[in-house]
């Protein structure tokens, strides 16, 4: 054995072969090139390098995708909410006016009016509003304090409808208007069916976008996770070609989606959630007191189940962008084989 | 252990770059494998580690018919057998004693049950200092003494080596080949590709040699 | 030389050497490996493989923080129509009423109210409203056709205030109140300023979003360079040892991520057009008809300075993609070197 | 053209790898430059290639002081000078014939102009019909030349070849030696970084030797 040979096999420890200790290494190493591992690591150096699975990116994407399919689900919820007040205010906005005349005649026809009203199928209920409740209704206009007998207001009386629509309102205003000329029906249910319309479109909107953010979140995992065997098809055929089997190299690989999507879900999620939790505090910070004030703001208040609804947004996400990477992990090993 | 039957192969729509090889090898055994650059030692090496089905042909590996494995028991079969690239293949993100220890760690191995093993074979190889750099700082010799640890850390039965010396010295090539003969008189059957005609004469030992696609067996 | 050396060097055509043909090579390929380029490609492949840059995934972190920031300019657009018209109705809320007495007696009052008003400093004008438009107003409530000289409906005095805001309204109520019992000010201007101040949380929360979304685009964007220029590492070191610039080897890479912010960057605004323009179509749908109706629709149709704010937003996204890629390869370069 | 004064160079905090390694090469001259496996050979190409900065010492290249040079400079200097790679460094994603043509691609020639160039180089390496294909399918051997040919595409004024000969049999060595030698006589001057002396001994040139860090010169 020549010297050359126990200079290169490392056999002469004081000899002058460079990176002589581990020590050293580590230190040649930290300037010149990727980082060493400590001596006795406990942990492993993890076989799939995470630097190579864009995974930052891909976080982003998830948390973004969380963050839409939240404020969707959110924002849906709470338009539900606005919607079926509105619907149920619909039942009140159905009024039978009639003109003011002699006090007693036009009792009478009030009563006449009434009964007519509750006589029509569909119809649930007709009350006669009091002069009070009357001259509540009037105080924007005529001033508090008004003594209303003293004034030809119309009476008014309300109808609920039972809410299957059956009412034939049509034919009720004409039999009204036949029998008590002095009587009219004030209709307000093709504003409020154009309301909800426009309710169910905006949840419908709502739907077709949560459908979209989820088929882009799976998309761009399966993108990602197959960008991520590509660029470690050096390290998926070492580790076949070490004897390890399909399961523990999808393991290698699912460990990172798994942590990738439950960062980004929690990152989407949470961000929703403080945004409408500040939606919903505006109010208390004296910006829309006033609780009948119809504003963009208290619509926008998702409550109790639009928040269990993100909470849920976020775990599906990441047990989705885990469950996803892992199919198609599978299937690209296969065209390695 | 090993039997080919006639074995043809060509990349997908070439011409053969085998044709017709039969051979066999013996458990315990010791062969170079030689032939011009281009003939097809490397792709002899891929059919006998199954990372390459024969277009033709009949392939029996440890007594079983090797187009009949699924991915899983591949993975079991190469287990029983180490490998030598010819280009290392070491994964560059991991540290020299990571890459060698990786056949255990795949098979689910602790860390704490094969330290010692690795340590010691790594000092065998002349690595005992290059521990815990990573690969792209090694010098080319190092590197291919490293994925020569990496095969022998399995104790495998059947070691395939490509080229295992093209990139050290003479002396150094002497010393490996006396590692591999050490293995071989241990009980592991041997197959050395190599260009190496003063290394193939420092050993008496059989030699396949491939020209033209074809095998010819020098016993 | 020998035979052997011959068939190395594929001098002998005939010999069984095999791939012995660019076309066989090809077809070999095609099974076996990577896809070949064809024998005289015009086009010659890209030096950064584009499969290397995880491109579709940033495509569709672009194509949504555009749609996100598209759909916040429209929005914010729209809902600042909405305030400003929200703001002008505030002139038109602040009203004097006087009770209704004997006539003469209250045109007088009427008349000094609306002297009063007039002389108060920041209130431009003051109508007072002719009995006319009072019955139009109260219509609503007590029917068409009524005599209002009849009836002791309350006179109305509309105020403009001049806009500066400077109107010391509670001091206008004190002088009414003291110097005429009957009048009463009616003060809409508490309730106007919480929408105001609504819609301009809401014109915060936009730029906040939009701050947010740029920041997280250029983050993205940072984050895919240094991958790709990570993965491409060996690329980029092969292209210096051959002697190429900087600037060469920086614009291997900006080729793509221009296209990547180009592509994201129309997706997602065409997108964020599409949804905006299906809005501003709901009306003629029929779904919103009537011009009053104060929906979520009407509020979101954010008109032609909204969908040019969309087309802006793209081209800044698809530059502000290329930029970023090209600062951060410089940067990146230079730890390479 | 070259000449080294006291060079010293460290990895890191490393010991020195390279120690007052004092030199020159003239134009038009033929070295090999040889020692054992990690002694030192590639770290002193990389130091004539400018890919490492000397730790202490001067290096002079092409007349000029290589610690004074910026980026687009090195880019200029490194076109005069051909390398190649023990491990290759072709690009995966291009095909033998764009990997050869790379060096011309760069300085931003039309493919038109090169094209006959390129395919005659690679007739003479032997990769006449391995032109279209991408390197991972090529054999080592293959890859080797392939790599030659891109070292020699842009008619390098000093070109650096680092174990050129370690994945190709002795007759295909012998015939790549013969190149460089033709390559030498036409006004080239080449270092040839081997372990094999059997090629050494087939051209009688100036030898290089690394030992313990130490540069030992064999006119
Ligand atoms: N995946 C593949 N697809 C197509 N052709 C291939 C593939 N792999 C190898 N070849 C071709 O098959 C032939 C034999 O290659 P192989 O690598 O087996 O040669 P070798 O004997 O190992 O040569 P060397 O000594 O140069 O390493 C070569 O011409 C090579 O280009
Ligand atoms: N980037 C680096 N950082 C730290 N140490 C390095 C680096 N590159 C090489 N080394 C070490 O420097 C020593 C010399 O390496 P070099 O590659 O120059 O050897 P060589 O003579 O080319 O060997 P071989 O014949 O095996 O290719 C080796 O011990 C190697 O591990
Ligand atoms: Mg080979
Ligand atoms: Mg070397």
């Amino acid at each position: 054995m020549s010297t050359n040979d126990a200079h290169s096999a490392g056999k002469t420890p004081a000899s002058a072969v460079p990176g002589d200790t581990a020590r050293e290494a580590k230190a040649t190493a930290a300037k010149t090139g990727p980082k060493p591992r400590p001596e006795k690591a406990r942990q492993p150096t993890s076989i799939v390098p995470s630097s190579t699975i864009a995974g930052r990116a891909l976080v982003a994407v998830v948390a973004i995708m969380t963050f839409l399919a939240a404020i969707t689900i959110g924002s849906a919820v709470a338009v539900r909410g606005t919607a079926s007040q509105w619907r149920s205010d619909v039942t009140r906005e159905v009024t039978i006016q009639v003109r003011a005349g002699d006090k007693a005649t036009t009792d009478a026809q009030v009563q006449a009016a009434a009964d007519i009203a509750r006589k029509t199928p569909g119809i649930a209920d007709a009350h006669i509003l009091t002069g009070e409740e009357t001259a509540r209704l009037l105080e924007p206009w005529l001033g508090s304090g008004l003594d209303l007998n003293d004034l030809p207001v119309p009476r008014v009386v309300v109808l609920r409808l039972d809410g299957a629509g059956t009412a034939d309102l049509a034919r009720l205003k004409r039999t009204l208007t036949d029998k008590i000329p002095t009587a009219s029906l004030d209709d307000h249910r093709g504003w409020s069916r154009r309301l909800v319309a426009v309710t169910d479109a905006v949840m419908l909107i709502g739907v077709v976008m949560l459908v979209l953010v989820g088929l882009a979140t799976v998309l761009s995992v399966v993108f990602a996770t197959r960008a991520a065997v590509a660029t470690n098809r050096a390290v998926v055929e070492v580790l076949h070609f070490v004897g390890a089997r399909d399961g523990f190299i999808a393991a290698q690989f699912q460990r990172h989606f798994l942590k990738i999507g439950t960062q980004g879900g929690l990152i989407g999620g949470l961000a929703a959630t403080a945004l409408f939790g500040a939606i919903a505090a505006l109010p208390q910070l004296g910006l829309g007191g006033d609780p009948e004030l119809p504003t963009v703001v208290s619509w926008l208040n998702p409550g109790p189940w639009g928040f269990l609804g993100i909470a849920v947004a976020v775990a599906v996400v990441a047990l989705a962008t885990a469950l996803t990477s892992r199919v198609t992990v599978y299937r690209t090993l296969r065209t390695i084989q | 252990m090993v039997r080919f039957e006639n074995v043809g192969l060509r990349y997908g729509m070439g011409q053969e770059v085998l044709k017709d090889v039969s051979f066999g090898i013996q458990p315990n055994s010791f062969q170079f494998l030689t032939g011009p650059s281009g003939a097809g030692k490397t792709t002899l090496m891929r059919l006998l580690f199954l990372s390459l089905k024969p277009t033709r042909g009949l392939i029996t590996l440890f007594g079983r018919d090797v187009s009949s494995l699924d991915p899983d028991e591949v993975a079991v079969l190469r287990r029983r057998i180490g490998i030598v690239f010819q280009d290392f293949r070491l994964l560059d993100h991991l540290t020299t004693y990571e890459n060698v220890s990786l056949p255990l760690r795949v098979l689910g191995k602790e860390e704490a049950s094969y330290r010692a093993e690795v340590t010691e074979l790594l000092g065998w190889v002349g690595l005992g200092d290059r521990m815990h750099v990573l690969p792209p700082i090694l010098s080319g010799g190092e590197k291919q003494r490293a994925a020569i640890a990496r095969a022998l850390i399995g104790r495998p039965e059947f070691l395939l080596a490509d080229e295992p010396t093209g990139n050290v010295d003479p002396t150094l090539a002497r010393r490996l080949l006396r590692l591999f003969i050490e293995l071989n008189k241990s009980g592991t059957s041997v197959l050395l590709a190599t260009h190496d005609i003063a290394l193939m004469d420092q050993y008496d030992a059989r030699r396949l040699v491939i020209a033209d696609g074809r095998l010819y067996v020098y016993e």
